[in-house]
């Protein structure tokens, strides 16, 4: 008789307390981000073909993207499209064609340069999506507060 | 130096049918070995402490645990490196059966499916050595090394849920064969791995060759298993 | 020396989908990073209604880029949740039923979405 | 519930020998491989340096040479038939290997790469010679792995985690074993018409020791315990490097690339001992200078370990003052990268046990206890032997570091253990079949496990409060200290008073874990049984011999005397009693001679 246990148990187990080095985390986080992003794009999908199928009701929807809740989430979308996007092109471009790479210096240097790279190309997105937030949420204009704004 | 070790025990037999954990505190040198600790409680302390060793310095494979979090061999990892807080738990995804000791038989069960020896019928006439070159040698050299620990294959976030998926340690013993100029099977093997359960269940997650302790470059193994097979074959 | 050898392997759906997933992964980089940063950032949703739609929609280059975004993001989402269902199921024929499913729910939203696009926002619908 | 099975072979022990005695028995008999340890964590794959052949691919060699090589290396104690036989099925052997996967390193020709070894000599020049065929630093490693593969193929029959603790022998023919499942604590019966056992040396007995856990001298306790003999006990080798109190194994093969041993004062101390080919020279030369070296205070900073230096401008420097070349006759160079490659396990030991890079800095070391030599007697074919006259034991066999051919004499030369192994565990595979195929199965005695639970049940029943770990620290220190390099009387006698003292105390060890599942509590206590068992025979076997030969070093005997005691050392264990007889060493073209290197 083994230790009461199941494969999900187990993955839950890994997931959470593995003490994996930089690639463990970069799994997991290619991971949410790729469900992340697919559970969005699935909604996008059916909410933008209201504007054939129902068009009355692609205002309503539109309305609700413009809740604070969901211009934060669209904002952690990005990042994950981004993320997903920097890192997916870190796996598929070392595997297939500089597998040598799979070397662990390398790995740990590579996986820490995509976190780099897509906070980088997340960040202006990002202050600009938080700039329409405030303005057109709370009436606040980050632009006009700022001594040489306009 | 004082070593505060946790360590993983389960025997129904002994009732403990719940996983659980004794916590010791020793006199440590910073060189000592973590399997030099669990002998030494094994041998004072308390007897029913159980795991697998054999070599003591890490070519048997027998004593693949996880160490604070991550697999290592316990005759490899040194105080100094895992420092004084240890915790000492069976590794993830194969049946415990009691304390460190799990069942090995998935493991070697997926090893044995790849075909690991090597096929090839024609042997020189002068019943010498097949030729072969350095560089040809040198070619699979890395996943010669293996010693079956599992360190990788239990380390892998795919192996945890998914009992199907072959697991590292099979791919790399699968490279060793592809990989040798003087097999003739690769095209068999590859078949095996390019189906369900083979290389491409790996999401390239590398913790297995962060764990292994023989330093093979486990990750890209696997890589050049999955591109021999996405590109038609090898080249010797 | 050698003997030289070269094994062949005939491409699975496994491989095959691997394959996708690396190429249309890259293929998305641009497609789908642009098209958030233009909707999202650029545009940004309080400027966007049913009639900016309709204006995209009108357009054959936006209906072709969108129609590429639909087929690759959707196809290289589905797959990957696919894997991740393969992490969590192991029953054979669960996996099977769920794989139909996921496949059924596939063309289905991919159907929905290619006829929107196909068709167009209507915004003279709208009350 | 006592299971039984039914094998025609029943091979004990899945280490090199094992396994080729495996690979042979299983093409005509039904075959089973019984061994306490998953066969790749047999210790075979911790074997280093190389598998000794006279290939002659880069150079001059000859099997008569690599005859003569290990008869001097035996100090004349290795029978001249059975050394022979080896050295000539050397190479095909070794090709055998080769055809079954193993991945040897090549020579840009792409031939097998081989490398020097101590005491392989081109007998003309007298210079060390290519010989250990090797792949990197881990030949036993793929020895292992090559024939458990093999085994795999050709679907062996495997009983992994079954510890042997009893053969079962019916009017002297062998015809089983008792084993204990680890992962049920079950007794199983294996009825055979051949057992072969191949379970490895007794390296635990000694405090430094080369050897892994498991070399617990279980297949020589067995046997003594069923009144058969041992054979050549006093003769264990002290490997000269082992890594400074930890006794992992620096191969030879370090030495054969050229590294050096060094003392306190940076002296190659080694050339004052074997001039001819100085670090070199057979091991237990090599040791017992060590020894002497550390006994003079001339250790490292007056300590009691000396340094092994493989730096590559230390390795060029001497290899400049011996003048060595390579084959083609250019100078011999070597650098950093080139030393790694071919020694890579080696440097991972040191970096990670000592914190030390040997490409950068010289390696810590001291002699380390490292292989038997003496084990159950057997003639050329694997069959074991139940007394001084070569009467066959129907039934049993011996093959590997168990078994005593002799082919190592009195000192094994490096790389002939693992050659050994396949081709005596070829052999004994091969007899063990034909046997088996010529004979019936012998009835069982009623009762086969008696013996083995009566063992057991001792040590689950016992409340004495005595622990393994203490016995067996009292037991390792005074072998080390009086059963090592080097040997006196009076403390061979103190050793055999206190191996029996820690007998006796033995019978009062009491374990904590009384359950049934993966039980090594007991197994352990099991195996300390094994090893005072052997360590006694040892201790007796040893005193009883006054001369110094080999590995067997006295201080008030140092000469060689061939005149009384060039012949083999008998032991029979009856309960306390020790009972000891000779017989004759086979000589048939080297006559003895004084031993120099
Ligand atoms: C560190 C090191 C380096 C070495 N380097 C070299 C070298 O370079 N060249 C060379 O020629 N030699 C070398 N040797 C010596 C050589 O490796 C060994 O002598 C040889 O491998 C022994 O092989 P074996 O098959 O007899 O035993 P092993 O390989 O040890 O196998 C013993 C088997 O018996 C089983 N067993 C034991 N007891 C029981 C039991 N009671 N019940 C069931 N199963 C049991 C074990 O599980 C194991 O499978 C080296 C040895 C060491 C320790
Ligand atoms: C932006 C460019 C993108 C790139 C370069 C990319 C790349 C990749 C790659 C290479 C994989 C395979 C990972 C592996 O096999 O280990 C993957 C998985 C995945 N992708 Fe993407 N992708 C991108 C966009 C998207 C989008 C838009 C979605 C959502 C619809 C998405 C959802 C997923 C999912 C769910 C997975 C599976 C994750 C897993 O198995 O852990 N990806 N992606
Ligand atoms: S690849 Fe490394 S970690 Fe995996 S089994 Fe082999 S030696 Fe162990
Ligand atoms: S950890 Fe697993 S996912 Fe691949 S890279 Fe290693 S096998
Ligand atoms: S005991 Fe052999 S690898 Fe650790």
């Amino acid at each position: 008789m083994a230790a009461p246990s199941t494969p999900l148990k187990n993955t839950v187990k890994g997931y959470a307390t593995y003490m994996g080095r930089e690639g463990h985390y970069a799994f997991l986080l290619h991971r949410l981000t790729g469900l992340g992003v697919l559970l969005f794009l699935t909604i996008h999908i059916l909410d933008t073909a209201t504007v054939y199928f129902y068009p009355s009701l692609y205002e309503h929807a539109i309305e609700l993207y413009r809740a604070t809740p969901f211009m934060l989430g669209e904002i952690g979308l990005l990042f994950a499209v981004i993320y997903h996007g920097v890192n997916g092109l870190r796996i598929a471009v070392t595997d297939m064609w500089m597998p040598k790479r799979w070397a662990i210096e390398k790995q740990r240097k590579a996986v820490r340069l995509t976190l780099v790279v897509a906070i980088l190309l997340w960040t202006p997105g990002a202050l600009v999506m938080l700039y329409n937030l405030l303005l057109h949420n709370f009436g606040v204009d980050l632009l006009a507060m700022l001594p040489f704004g306009k | 130096m004082l070593v505060y070790l946790k360590i993983y025990r389960y025997n129904p037999e002994a009732g403990r049918n719940v996983p659980s954990f004794d916590t010791y505190n020793i006199e440590a040198e910073p060189t000592d070995r973590v399997l030099d600790l669990l002998e030494h409680i094994k041998g004072e302390i308390d007897g029913t402490i159980s795991f697998r060793r054999s070599c003591a310095h890490g070519v048997c494979g027998s004593d693949a645990m996880r160490i604070n979090g991550r697999n290592l061999l316990a005759c490899k990892a040194l105080v100094k490196d895992v420092g004084n807080e240890i915790t000492v738990e069976p590794i993830l995804g194969l049946p415990v059966l009691k304390d460190m000791i799990v069942d090995m038989e998935p493991f070697f069960d997926s090893y044995k499916s790849i075909m690991p020896f090597l096929v090839n019928e024609d042997v020189p006439a002068d019943g010498k050595e097949r030729r072969q070159s350095p560089e040809q040698r040198e070619r699979f050299d890395d996943t010669t090394k293996c010693i079956l620990c599992a360190a990788c294959t239990t380390s892998c976030p795919v192996f945890w849920a998914d009992d199907q998926y072959v697991g590292p340690a099979a791919m790399v013993n699968a490279h060793r064969f592809i990989f040798d100029s003087r097999d003739q099977a690769a095209d068999k093997r590859l078949e095996i791995l390019a189906d369900h359960g083979g290389a491409f269940r790996c999401r390239t997650a590398f913790n297995c060759t962060e764990a292994c302790p023989r330093e093979i470059h486990v990750t890209q193994a696997i890589a050049e298993v999955k591109n021999a097979i996405t590109s038609g074959g090898v080249e010797y | 020396m050698i003997m030289a050898s070269k094994a062949s392997v005939k491409p699975s759906f496994e491989t095959t989908a691997w394959r996708f997933m690396r190429y249309s992964g890259i293929l998305l980089i641009p497609l789908a990073w642009f098209h958030v940063y233009l909707q999202d950032v650029i545009v940004g949703v309080h400027a966007i209604d049913i009639d900016y739609v309709a204006v995209r929609l009108a357009d054959t280059g936006w209906v072709i880029y969108n129609f590429l975004l639909l087929g690759f993001a959707f196809a290289h989402g589905m797959y990957g949740l696919r894997q991740v269902m393969f992490d969590l199921v192991h029953k054979e024929s669960t996996r099977r039923v769920l794989s139909i499913l996921m496949l059924i729910f596939w063309l289905v939203v991919t159907a929905i979405g290619a006829t929107a696009l196909a068709m167009g926002a209507r915004p003279e619908l709208v009350q | 519930m006592t299971q039984t099975h039914q094998h025609e072979v029943v091979i004990v022990g899945a280490g090199g020998a094992g396994l080729m005695a495996a690979l042979y028995a299983s093409r005509s008999a039904d075959t089973a491989v019984l061994s306490k340890l998953y066969p790749t964590r047999s210790h075979t794959g911790a074997a280093q340096g190389g598998i000794g052949a006279a290939l002659a691919n880069l150079e001059p060699d000859k099997v008569e040479w690599h005859s003569f090589d290990t008869v001097k290396g035996s100090d004349y104690l290795g029978d001249q038939d059975a050394i022979d036989y080896m050295c000539a099925q050397a190479p095909e052997v070794v090709y055998e290997l080769e055809h079954m996967g193993l991945p040897f390193s090549r020579n840009p020709d792409g031939t097998i790469a081989q490398r020097r070894f101590g005491g392989h000599t081109n007998n003309e020049t007298k210079q060390p010679v290519l010989r250990s065929c090797y792949a990197a630093d881990r030949t036993g490693h793929m020895i292992l792995q090559t024939l458990y593969q093999n085994c795999i193929k050709n679907k062996v029959h495997f009983y992994d985690e079954f510890h042997v603790l009893d053969l079962l022998m019916k009017d002297g023919v062998a015809n089983g074993v008792v084993a204990v499942e680890l992962a049920t604590g079950e007794l199983h019966v294996f009825h055979a018409k051949s057992v072969v056992f191949a379970t490895g040396g007794h390296g635990r007995i000694w405090e430094l020791t080369s050897n892994a856990y498991a070399y617990t001298g279980d297949g020589v306790a067995i046997t003594l315990r069923r009144g058969l003999p041992a054979q050549d006990l006093e003769f264990f080798q002290f490997h000269p490097t082992g890594i400074l109190k930890l006794g992992i194994l620096i191969t030879e093969g370090v030495r054969g690339e050229g590294g050096i041993l060094v003392n306190g004062k940076g002296e190659r101390f080694m050339e004052r001992y074997a001039p001819t080919v100085k670090d070199l020279a057979s091991r237990d030369v090599v040791s017992r200078s060590i020894y002497l070296e550390i006994r003079d205070g001339n250790g490292i900073n007056g300590d009691r370990y000396v340094h092994l230096d493989m730096r590559p401008e230390v390795v060029n420097k001497y290899a400049e003052l011996d003048g060595r070349t390579l084959p083609d006759g250019s100078p011999y160079r070597v650098t950093g990268e080139q030393l790694l490659s071919k020694v890579p396990d080696i440097v991972d030991f040191c970096r990670t046990y000592l914190g030390i890079d040997p490409i950068k800095e010289p390696m810590p070391i001291q002699p380390t206890a490292h292989y038997a030599m003496g084990g159950i007697p057997t003639n050329v074919h694997g069959q074991a032997l139940s007394d001084a006259q070569g009467t066959i034991v129907p039934g049993l066999f011996a093959a590997g570091e168990v078994a005593c051919v002799s082919v190592h004499g009195a000192n094994r030369l490096g790389t002939n253990s693992l050659l050994d192994l396949v081709v005596f565990g070829k052999e004994a595979g091969k007899k063990a079949a034909e046997h088996a195929k010529s004979s019936d199965y012998k009835p069982l005695e009623a009762n086969p496990t008696d013996f083995t639970r009566q063992q057991l049940d001792r040590i689950l029943n016992n409340t004495g409060g005595e622990k393994i770990v203490h016995v067996a620290e009292e037991m390792k220190t005074k072998m080390m200290d009086d059963v090592g390099v080097f040997r006196t009387a009076d403390g061979m006698a103190s050793a055999i008073e206190k191996m029996r003292e820690l007998r006796e105390r033995y019978k009062n060890i009491s374990i904590d874990d009384h359950g049934k599942r993966f039980n090594t509590d007991l197994l352990n206590a099991w195996e300390l049984g094994c090893l005072l068992d052997v360590a006694l025979a040892t201790a007796v076997s040893a005193h009883a011999r006054p001369e110094s030969r080999g590995a067997h070093a006295r201080e008030d005997f140092p000469n060689r005397n061939d005149a009384e005691w060039l012949k083999h050392t008998m032991t029979w264990l009856d309960g306390d009693q020790v009972r000891l007889d000779y017989k004759p060493v086979t000589i048939t073209k080297y006559e003895p001679k004084e031993r120099v290197y």
